[in-house]
């Protein structure tokens, strides 16, 4: 058995990120996810790569961009309200077709909020946040190995689709220490491992035509097109990147759905709940856009009904609604601002819902 | 016969989408001119403000980026930390540097980025139709200033380029103008610095271009020149404000 | 087994370092483990706690309601969290700090003057190795051979060479935590 | 000998290469561009008094002037 180590989640990022061969990261300080700004200072040194501490979230975001266009693997991480600040780069590489990772270890919110760790910018992350019509890959890890294995898959993905991908995790799996294996050991087989062409990097003209980077287009039809063929890739992505963890699925009556933080608080629920009778199932979405539509669709004819749990008020309920087109009660437990839902509430939730005819 | 006067290799053939009178066409122009001079072209990268001179992309002849509305130092800082050995500029207006990107511009400065960025100070926001600039006159009207900039509700023309020349981490920056063949001749002459400063890793290098806006000043082509001599260069002095290598 | 355990102190009382250490030693006796720090602003001056998860099975929820185990290091700590204390639980006291006789009923209570113990062995920061060692014997988490091999590297990895001495006195901390008769 | 060329279709009128002239050889013509300007033009027989100063060209926003020298 592989030797692991002991890592907390923020840090395993930046160890995932140095491992797939992130050089070049752009940071600002927030709480909670300055371990990761840490690391990276401290890796990207020893790896020769490029370490900046940005001016604000903006200009960190833009230097991603920048690093983005001359094909360097590259990324920034931040928290929430930071993260709202950023939008504005992200439209612009979903635009130009630039690959980046983007992290966001939530805390809560609106406004400067606090800083514990919370669910709130599901929304945010999942509807392009920035303005435009444009998608993100989104994955959302609830390990510190997942921290390190999905930063890895984010590369990967971000590369093969010339899109930034989002991480979002929270603050509390960033600040959770865990044991976790040091190489990514990957079984799924939905990964290209091919390297991205390089015709459409910046890094001077010579032996070639100039190129350039762009996303003011005024021709007429001419940001239609774009669109279209953005469209085209984020299709693509909807058939071959859905990823999705099913727990105790085979006999369950009652799903509960949760990702992150809200589906390790939903282990803990199903493995008591089993204790006590109730059969419980839980589905976890692994890629918050593409969301697993069809797993939950597929698995609705099997079951009575669905639980979602979030840290927040309700965002990815919205999208297990849809998912489900009314077939089955989906049914919502969650709390907001950071705090935690707690095992007992949700346990309550679950014999209500069981109760229910 | 010899050609003495041409049109430079790193401008493409493509017709200026600017103004008549518009002073981008000359500024544009002579960073094409010094980066065949230096025969850099192949190796450079030049980013493109938000504003009117956005459209640089589509002229100059050699990699061009466009960055979000006052983030031109941010990309460039980005681009050259990750490719140290190419040439990387920022062509920016004054909404672009000293409104919306002066924290950018302050900081790459600040850390003394080996770049080059060429500031092109028309004392106006051109393309969204003339709206007031941090670098407009006191008294000058504008479509958000329609009776004057009054220095009590909107503060002072910003000599940023002065501001600038306050950090350590500057190498140079000088103002120039390019309202007659002289002074684009000492226009040509600063931008050329800039970007020998770069080639020798001397660090951050900054070229405030005083430029014609005929349109957004609501003055013919011809007035826009004197304009500049009578109105700019008075606030805004021409010459060196800052050069490292003098000092020394 | 599954444990839950909260370790909670003032900041600056080496509660992070005691929590980790025990993640660790957890971790290479095979079994899963999570901790969670108190983090950010409650790091300087209030309490600082972690909140550890031990347990053959997948671990849910790192985030620890009702532990098993308590470990306070002061006063506030122990009104903070002796009242989510389970049934039968362990509780370990600093007394040296803490003097409060009755806390609760049915829960197993062990007083151990750690910082005058540290101080008599010449570091009261070591207080936080001795409460380590005297958990550790009583929930046979891991042997004291297993613990000091574990401390050691991790030390190491921290300190490098040049604190010899430092790791001699957590040594001998953890020894005395977990030879100390209640 | 000297030769300059005006690309009529590239200029847009604004006159500063008639006023830095010191040969004053250029003027602006009065028939339209397609662009719908009226470009600069060379005056006819100035043209032999061009000394390749330059002017004309550094002060070209169209970069629409270029000059030959024997």
């Amino acid at each position: 058995m592989e030797k692991k180590i002991l890592i907390r989640g923020n840090e395993a990022i930046g160890e995932g990120a140095i491992q797939s061969g992130c050089r070049a990261y752009f940071g600002y300080p927030i709480t909670p996810q300055n371990e990761l700004t840490a690391y990276m200072a401290k890796r990207m040194f020893e790896v020769k790569g490029v370490f900046i501490q940005a001016e604000s979230e903006i200009a960190a975001i833009n230097m991603v961009f920048g690093a983005s266009l001359t094909g360097v693997r590259t990324m920034t991480s931040s928290s929430s309200p930071g993260i709202s600040l950023k939008q504005e780069g992200i439209s612009y590489m979903a635009a130009c077709q630039l690959p980046g990772v983007i992290v966001n270890i939530q805390r809560g919110g609106p406004g400067l909020g606090n800083i514990a760790g919370s669910q709130g910018d599901y929304f945010q992350a999942t509807r392009g946040g920035g303005h435009g019509d444009y998608r993100t890959i989104v994955l959302a890890p609830y390990s510190a190995q997942e921290m390190f294995d999905l930063t890895c898959l984010s590369f990967q993905l971000a590369d093969k689709y010339r899109n930034p991908v989002m991480l979002l995790s929270d603050g509390i799996v960033g600040q959770m220490i865990e044991p976790m294996r040091q190489n990514w050991d990957t079984n799924d087989k939905n990964i290209e491992w091919k390297v991205r062409g390089e015709d459409w990097i910046l890094n001077g003209c010579k032996g070639r035509e100039p190129r350039m980077v762009r996303s003011l287009l005024m021709e007429e039809g001419e940001l239609e097109k774009l669109n279209w063929e953005l469209n085209r890739k984020y299709k693509k992505m909807e058939e071959q990147e859905v990823r999705v963890d099913l727990w105790n699925i085979e006999d369950a009556e009652i799903i509960i759905v949760a990702y992150g933080i809200a589906a390790r608080i939903g282990k803990t629920v199903i493995q008591r709940a089993r204790r006590q009778g109730l059969k419980v199932g839980m589905i976890r979405p692994i890629t918050l856009w593409p969301f697993p539509i069809q797993v939950i669709k597929d698995i609705a004819q099997k079951v009575k009904s669905f639980l979602v749990i979030e840290m927040s008020l309700g965002q990815m309920v919205e999208d297990v609604r849809l998912a489900i087109e009314g077939k089955r009660r989906v049914h919502f437990c969650g709390r907001p601002g950071g705090s935690v839902l707690e095992v007992d509430e949700i346990l309550d939730k679950l014999r209500e819902i069981s109760n229910l005819k | 016969m010899k050609k003495v006067f041409s049109y430079p290799e790193s401008l493409k053939k493509t017709k200026f989408s600017y103004c008549p009178g518009c002073g981008h066409g000359i500024s544009q122009r002579l960073v094409a001119e010094v980066i065949d001079e230096f025969k850099i072209r192949e190796k450079t990268i030049g980013i493109a403000p938000v504003g009117c001179a956005v459209f640089a992309y589509n002229y100059w002849n050699f990699d061009v980026t466009e960055a979000a509305h006052g983030r031109p130092p941010a990309v460039a800082t980005a681009i050259k930390r990750v490719l140290p050995d190419r040439i990387v500029f920022t062509y920016q207006g004054d909404g672009d540097l000293a409104s919306i990107g002066a924290a950018e511009i302050l900081h790459a400065a600040n850390r003394g980025e080996n770049i080059t960025v060429i500031f092109v100070n028309n004392a106006i926001y051109g393309m969204t139709g003339g709206q007031m600039a941090p670098t407009t006159l006191l008294g000058q009207k504008t479509w958000t200033t329609p009776w004057g900039r009054k220095a009590e509700l909107s503060g002072y023309p910003m000599k940023i380029s002065e501001a600038l020349g306050q950090l350590d981490g500057v190498h140079y920056i000088e103002r120039v103008a390019v309202n007659n063949p002289e002074n684009v001749l000492k226009a040509k002459k600063a931008i050329k610095k800039a970007f020998k400063n770069q080639i020798a890793n001397k660090g951050f290098s900054l070229v405030e271009v005083l430029s014609m806006c005929p349109v957004g000043w609501a003055v013919t082509s011809v007035e826009a020149l004197q304009w500049i001599e009578e109105k700019l260069i008075p606030v805004y002095p021409l010459g060196v404000i800052k050069d490292k290598s003098k000092s020394t | 087994m599954f444990e839950e355990l909260i370790i909670s102190g003032y900041g600056g009382q080496g509660i992070m370092f005691c929590g980790t250490l025990l993640a660790h030693l957890a971790m290479e006796e095979g079994l899963n483990v999570t901790f969670f720090p108190s983090y950010g602003a409650e790091m300087r001056g209030g309490t600082a706690n972690c909140r550890i998860v031990i347990a053959r099975e997948e671990i849910g929820s790192p985030m620890v309601k009702n532990p098993s185990s308590l470990i306070v290091f002061n006063k506030p700590s122990l009104i903070k969290f002796s009242g989510q204390l389970k049934e039968k639980g362990l509780l370990i006291i600093n007394s040296s700090l803490v003097e409060e006789e009755i806390v609760k009923e049915g829960i197993e209570v062990i007083r151990v003057p750690v910082t005058q113990i540290a101080q008599k062995l010449g570091n009261d920061k070591v207080a936080n190795m001795i409460a380590l060692g005297v958990y550790i014997k009583q929930k046979k988490i891991v042997s004291l051979e297993s613990a000091i091999k574990g401390l050691e590297s991790i030390l190491l990895l921290k300190n490098k060479e040049e604190k010899k001495n430092l790791i001699e006195i957590n040594r001998e901390a953890l020894k005395s935590g977990f030879k100390y008769n209640k | 000998m000297v030769k300059i060329r005006i690309d009529r279709e590239r200029c847009k009128g604004c006159e500063f290469c008639v006023i830095v002239c010191p040969k004053k050889i250029i003027t602006m013509d009065k028939q339209l561009n397609s662009a719908g300007y009226y470009p600069a033009i060379k005056i006819k027989d100035k043209e032999k008094d061009c000394i390749a100063c330059g002017k004309c060209y550094q002060m070209c926003p169209e970069v629409a002037i270029e000059i030959w020298k024997e």
